[in-house]
């Protein structure tokens, strides 16, 4: 059964082919206001590597805050109902699901039969979320994919103060100015999102399973220093962790 | 000798690693309303709880909120990692509300061995302070229960005048900052507070005796406008230290961790759970107190005349509801007595935020015209 | 202030009570049994925000009720007016303090200000925003309670009707409220008379409460300069008695499903509880509402197809939305069950003597809402404990909290209300945040986001997963 | 005698030599790294455009978040805080000025003037990004257009779109949302910057407007900004006779001058 699943983020764009749970065919475009017009072309990439037609499809779940936009979608599907679905069927004996998107930090509670008993959205400040980590990167010049590499090579921890993802791209810069070494002060901005991620996170209890999705769960330095901070046991997400909500909507498809 | 502000800068210091070998127990506490005398008595080292400006919030914020005073979430902060482990108790005072809820989420995240809840009213009328005399007795009574000592009047007439004696050598040492030649800082002043209730009895006094006598005869030079600060929680070495840097000497305060926390001595005739009662109660001079807003008010004028400062500086961290209100009221009648003010609202803590504080300092002095 | 100038408003008013007055003036004349065609007449010609909480109030389904409400509140301003001309005493109170202590007296009234910043914010055009402005001009926080910042603001401004005396009980229950009052009294030298509330729930704790309270009354006789009269005091609390009871039988309708008590109900409870209580026309208030759920229940009416959730909210409700959230909700089966306001649960006060009266009246203040739970040694202690008996009591499959930014007592300790309340009674709790009374903060459309996004993820799913089992 | 002011900020840097009473020559430069890099470069550019050395220069004032290195460094004589220059440049030029309303990249503040062109009384803003030139960089950067096209595009709009979040990052995402939607970048760009005036006049209010009032700092030069403000604050602004971003420094010259000594 092949079916499709999109999801319109607010920084990213992500569709997904998938046969059961195997991907056949994943694609992720940046979301830009020209959006509308960019979706068909992802989609049709994505069937075209499968080697699936577009009008073969099984199904097509749609999600994301611009979910709407998929005019051609069989349904609409939540975020947080896709994130939880795919966390479930990859990971059956996950209680907490945190996802660190683009704007926001979301965690999740599943019961035994992974659906989601309660769930809490981070306050109106976006520190913390992927566009902090990347506003920051940005200003040193590092991209994202590096922070990890970057972030290895890390003597200490140069200290954050800023939570503001605006202000903190000037103290980033008061820090290169003061000479601090690059991977020093990338080793800081993991340690300052990390420990936003942690309160969010244990919030919802400390001693259940626990995966990460979303964007900057990819960034291996700011999930080990999460996981410093909890107490339960870290399940890894097997996938890329920034494909849970479209893989769930996939998955999704196959159910209905 | 040791700076204070260098000795105060931690936590944990040597004394109190000491004190805790010799088998000696500490209780901490956060309000000023609780007399220190009572656990003094019992051989307890009243320890007041404080942060010390530290940032780090991650455990603490999985409790309260964003909207909760930087203050109690960093002392929460503290007392989740661990940093308080030493504490052998906890007193939890309705001081405030995010106080209140501070200790709440403490104790519901780890049981202290020892927790009394003391409770202080919000006026002062005959019935509250007998209701508060009572309350003194419980907590005399709960101490004694849980550490298994027994609390004499006798024993509690010694503290008090040990804590007497140091509380007039305090005043003596706040008075040369207030002179014409200020003998030492407004952050020396803080860290020496500091050291009150983090430092043995004995030891603090042996060391208040040695500062006194240094300071005598001391002259801080170099500063450009003779400064009143009062405000809300303030354990902040930084804050005041980076006051001064910018060339505004503190010279006098009304603060929680400054002049507030010693500037009245119980009696020592008499009944001394009621002399107590009285001398924490009546003259608390906290804004947390109602109906008694020109106590405070004459208390902060007359600091500035003692000290002659040329200005004020009302302080308080964000979301700190009854400073905030407070100032906003000080600032009018400080103003209108000729005493120009400027109100600091700040992030407690942050390093981040200094920068911006400077800039309002230095402003402020500009239009003092220091 | 150019915005306020519209046809409806009394030439010249420019604050907060006096602009709600000269709307009540028109809104007292409205008939009951409006039809459609003469309520969108009325809309159109009324200034867009107030006309936006008119449509909501004027909701066909409780038309007539809602405007018993307006009436009852509009009397009530009308009479504060007509209390001042005479020279009867205003007396400003809070949240937490029953207006029957302020009716016992002949020569006193009293004025709710979180109810009349609700009104303000609910009628106005402009809502209650200028008034938030003058008070932040003043320096007040901007962390400050709304509720309480608007209709003090207003006051603030000098240009308002004015209070006589301001009556002070949330010392120790909520510092901003009390606070601010605090200020208010000072700047414009208006006396205070403060009423404390022990934390402590035991005898002792409440007998230090009583001899508070004695003191008060005595504090009040000499400013109202009136000797409570007995037989007056007999005939408010009997009266208030009365209420009680319907208060309650309003409470037992909730438990139908679907439920037969609109989801505005919970707002009118409140509003009358904290303006009227111990007067006929809160009793007659509460017997309209009553009236008319009994007869909802027994037409089985309710405006969705299926009652999805039964939602407690644990603190309080949204009001800046021109109580258009209350339908919204309502009319996607989400139902409104109460909130801690709402949930007053007024004690019956026993009328045999002067002592047995001023006993039960100390009892009510030590049991209102907010400060019985919030104002305990344990701020979350008997809020968990009550909200789960009302969850239990009113089947309720889900909880809601509003996060008003300012109450920052139920902030530093929701976390663990909110996981107790889950684990002693199975039903999720959403939290949210924005300012209950300030449109600014945040919008909604976000709020109704993250309600529908809850209540389709969480409770429905639950809820069919309940039903296959 | 010649005086010379200084203004390392956030985003730009700026240098005034005031002789005789007059502006003799100003100069602005987007910051460099390090403060001191871009003090040395806007005050070379100047003093070349004019033809002098610094020993020209008989005293010179630093401000902006970069004075204090400006001046250990030796590149001036003392440092004054950017709230006292914003003002004491203000009132030089424009005499009848009580209250300025200065926004720059980093934060934004209100200054109170007395009749003797004291310092009164100031404000500044919130940790908080959202109402800073800050905000409307990152934007335009979403919208894709510059910062003279946010002014200018705003006085097209017909239906301004609702912006609610107070938060320059979920802001962002709102802007976004609409983009997709479709909606006119005219309404959007007014919109961003009616939420910019909402800010800064909130923080106004704390200290009070008295007229006359003025802007500077570069959110001064946009247009739609400083005409919310007059709509919300119901005051009419005096336009800046200079360039709004160099106020600052101007008054660091202005100050310099009564240092150094002449009168
Ligand atoms: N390859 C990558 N490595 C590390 N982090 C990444 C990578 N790609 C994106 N991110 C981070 O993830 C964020 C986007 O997360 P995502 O879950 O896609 O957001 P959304 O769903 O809201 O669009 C980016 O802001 C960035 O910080
Ligand atoms: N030409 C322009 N039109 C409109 N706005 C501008 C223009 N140039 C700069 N700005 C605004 O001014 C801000 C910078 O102001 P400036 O006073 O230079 O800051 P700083 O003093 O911190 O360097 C920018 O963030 C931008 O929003
Ligand atoms: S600073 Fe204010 S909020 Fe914080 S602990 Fe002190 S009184 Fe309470
Ligand atoms: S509890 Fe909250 S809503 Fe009530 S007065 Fe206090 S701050 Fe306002
Ligand atoms: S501090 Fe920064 S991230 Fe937080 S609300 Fe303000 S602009 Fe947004």
């Amino acid at each position: 059964m092949k079916t499709l699943g999109c999801d319109i983020g607010s920084l990213f764009s992500k569709a997904v082919l998938m046969d059961g749970e195997n991907i056949l065919a994943s694609k992720i475009i940046e979301t830009t206001g020209n959006i509308g017009v960019e979706i068909e072309p992802l989609i049709e990439e994505v069937c075209r590597q499968a080697g699936v037609s577009r009008f073969n499809l099984d199904g097509f779940v749609g999600t994301g805050s611009g979910a709407e936009l998929l005019e051609d979608a069989d349904f609409l599907e939540d975020e947080i109902a896709c994130i939880a679905w795919a966390a479930r069927c990859f990971l059956p004996e996950v209680e907490l699901v945190v996802d660190i998107g683009g704007q926001s930090i979301t965690s999740m509670l599943l019961n035994d039969e992974g659906e989601v008993i309660d769930f809490m959205r981070n306050d109106k400040c976006a520190s913390g979320s992927g566009r902090f980590l990347e506003v920051m990167a940005n200003a040193l010049g590092v991209p994202v994919e590096r922070i990890d590499e970057e972030a290895s090579r890390a003597k200490r921890r140069v200290s954050i103060s800023s939570q503001c993802g605006v202000f903190v791209e000037s103290e980033v810069i008061t820090h290169v100015n003061n000479g601090e070494p690059p991977q020093d002060i990338v080793a800081g901005l993991c340690d300052a999102v990390a420990r936003i991620v942690t309160s969010q996170a244990r919030r919802f209890g400390m001693g259940n399973r626990y995966t990460f999705t979303g964007g900057v769960a990819k960034v291996k330095t700011v999930v080990d220093l999460v996981c410093e901070r909890m107490e339960g046991e870290y399940q890894p997400f097997p996938l890329d962790t920034r494909l849970a909500a479209a893989v769930g909507a996939a998955l999704l498809a196959e159910t209905e | 000798m040791e700076d204070p502000a260098e000795l105060a800068g931690d936590i944990l210091n040597t004394h109190l690693e000491e004190w805790r070998r010799g088998g000696g127990r500490i209780v901490g506490y956060t309000c000023v309303a609780t007399p220190r005398e009572i656990m003094d008595a019992a051989g307890i080292l009243p320890y007041r709880i404080r942060a010390l400006g530290k940032p780090e919030r991650e455990l603490a914020d999985a409790h309260l909120s964003r909207f909760n005073c930087g203050f109690c979430r960093a002392c929460l902060q503290l007392g989740l990692e661990g940093t308080y482990d030493f504490l052998d108790g906890l007193v939890e005072n309705n001081g405030c509300d995010h106080l209140r809820g501070m200790f709440e989420d403490w104790v519901y995240a780890k049981r202290p061995g020892f927790f009394h809840y003391l409770r202080v009213p919000h006026i002062v009328s005959e019935v509250s302070l007998e209701f508060f005399a009572e309350e003194l007795e419980l907590f005399r009574e709960a101490l004694g229960r849980h550490f298994q000592v027994e609390i004499t009047d006798a024993s509690l007439k010694e503290a008090m005048e040990r804590n007497n004696r140091t509380r007039e050598s305090l005043r003596e040492l706040f008075s040369l900052r207030e002179g014409e030649r200020p003998a030492l800082t407004g952050r020396q002043a803080l860290a020496v507070i500091l050291l009150e209730s983090s430092l043995p009895p004995a030891a603090f006094e042996e060391y208040l005796a040695r500062f006194l006598e240094k300071s005598r005869g001391n002259e801080v030079k170099g500063y450009r406008a003779r400064l009143l600060l009062a405000g809300s929680a303030t354990d902040e070495l930084e804050l005041v230290g980076e006051i001064e840097n910018v060339g505004g000497l503190v010279v006098c305060d009304a603060l929680c961790y400054g002049t507030r926390a010693f500037w009245n001595l119980p009696r020592l005739a008499g009944d001394p759970i009621h002399a107590l009662a009285e001398a924490y109660l009546k003259h608390l001079l906290c804004p947390r107190m109602f109906d008694d807003y020109h106590t405070r008010l004459d208390y902060i004028l007359r600091a500035a005349e003692r000290a002659k400062a040329e200005g004020a500086v009302l302080v308080y961290n964000k979301f700190c509801d009854l400073h905030g209100v407070e100032n906003v009221r000080l600032r009018m009648d400080l103003e209108e007595a000729g005493i120009p003010v400027l109100v600091l609202e700040k992030e407690y803590g942050s390093g981040a935020d200094l920068g911006r504080i400077r800039t309002r300092i230095q402003a402020f002095l500009e239009r003092i015209g220091g | 202030m150019a915005e306020g100038s519209s046809a409806t408003t009394r030439k010249g008013a420019e604050g907060l009570f006096e602009r709600v007055e000269s709307l009540v003036e028109v809104a007292m004349l409205l008939p009951h049994g409006m039809s459609d065609e003469e309520v969108e007449g009325l809309l159109r010609v009324l200034p867009p925000d107030t006309s936006r909480s008119m449509r909501a109030l004027l909701c066909p389904r409780f038309r007539d009720v809602s405007l018993d409400f307006i009436k009852m509140l509009g009397g009530w301003v009308q009479e504060l007016r007509r209390a001042k001309e005479e020279g009867r005493k205003v007396v400003l109170i809070p949240f937490n303090f029953p207006p029957e202590v302020v009716y016992i007296f002949r020569n006193a009234i009293p004025l709710t200000s979180e109810v009349m910043t609700t009104l303000g914010v609910s009628v106005l055009e402009g809502q209650g925003e200028r008034y938030w402005d003058h008070a932040m001009g003043l320096g007040i926080p901007d962390y400050l309670c709304s509720s309480s910042t608007i209709e003090l603001g207003s006051i603030l401004t000098g240009r308002d009707f004015q209070p006589d005396i301001i009556v002070q009980s949330a010392p120790g229950a909520c510092d901003a409220n009390s606070k601010i009052h605090e200020f208010v009294s000072l700047h414009m030298g208006i006396p205070q008379v403060i009423l404390e509330k022990p934390t402590e729930a035991t005898s002792r704790g409440r007998e230090l409460h009583r001899r508070y309270f004695l003191a008060l009354i005595r504090r009040l006789e000499e400013m109202i300069g009136e000797e409570l009269d007995e037989e007056r005091m007999r005939g408010v609390l009997e009266e208030a008695n009365r209420a009680s009871d319907l208060y309650y039988e309003l409470y037992d309708l909730r438990k139908f499903s679907p439920c037969p008590v609109p989801n505005i109900f919970s707002i009118f409870t409140y509003g009358t509880r904290f303006t009227r209580w111990g007067r006929p026309q809160a009793t007659e208030m509460m017997r309209r509402m009553v009236e008319l759920s009994r007869r909802r229940r027994e037409e089985g009416a309710y405006p969705a197809d299926e009652e999805v959730a039964r939602c407690m909210w644990l603190y309080i409700g949204y009001y800046f939305d021109f109580l258009g959230f209350f339908n919204w909700m309502e009319e996607r089966g989400i139902t409104y069950l109460n909130d801690i306001l709402s949930l007053c649960q007024p004690l019956h006060v026993d009328t045999t003597s002067r002592e047995s009266m001023l006993a039960g009246l100390a009892e009510a203040c030590f049991e209102y809402p907010m400060t019985r739970q919030i104002g305990g040694d344990s701020m979350s202690l008997s809020w968990i404990e009550e909200m789960c008996q009302f969850i239990r009591d009113l089947d309720a499959n889900c909880a809601i909290y509003s996060g008003h930014h300012a109450c920052k007592q139920t902030w530093s300790i929701i976390n663990q209300v909110r996981r107790e309340i889950t684990k002693r009674t199975g039903t999720p709790v959403l939290c949210l945040q924005g300012d209950s009374w300030i449109r600014r903060m945040t919008p909604t459309s976000v709020l109704q986001e993250e309600i529908s996004s809850f209540v389709d993820n969480v409770v429905a799913r639950r809820k069919r997963t309940r039903a296959r089992a | 005698m010649r005086f010379g002011g200084i203004d390392v900020g956030s985003l730009t840097a700026q240098a005034v030599v005031v002789e005789n009473g007059k502006i003799a020559g100003s100069k602005s430069i987007g910051v460099k790294p390090n403060p001191v890099d871009s003090a040395e470069t806007v005050l070379g550019m100047l003093l070349s455009d004019l033809g002098l050395r610094h020993q020209d220069i008989s005293y010179i004032v630093s401000t902006g978040y970069g004075r204090e290195q400006v001046q250990s460094r030796g590149l001036a004589h003392a440092n004054v805080s950017e709230i006292s220059c914003h003002g004491v440049g203000a009132f030089w030029l424009l005499p009848g000025v009580r209250t300025i309303i200065d926004i720059g990249g980093q934060d934004a503040k209100v200054i109170r003037m007395d009749t003797a062109g004291e310092l009164k009384d100031f404000v500044m803003n919130d940790k908080c990004a959202a109402g800073t030139g800050r905000f409307l960089e990152v934007m335009c950067r979403t919208l894709g257009i510059t910062l003279d096209e946010l002014g200018t595009l705003s006085l097209k709009a017909r239906h301004p779109v609702g912006l609610s979040s107070r938060c320059s990052i979920f802001c962002e995402t709102e802007v976004l949302h609409y983009l997709q939607r479709g909606a006119d970048k005219a309404d959007i760009a007014a919109s961003v910057n009616r939420a910019m005036a909402e800010r800064v006049a909130a923080l106004a209010r704390r200290v009070g407007v008295e007229p006359d009032v003025t802007m500077s700092g570069g959110v001064a030069k946009n247009g739609a900004v400083k005409s919310e403000l007059e709509r919300i604050l119901g005051v009419r602004m005096v336009p800046c006779p200079v360039d709004p971003q160099i106020v600052g420094a101007l008054g660091a010259a202005i100050l310099a001058r009564k240092m150094g000594g002449e009168k």
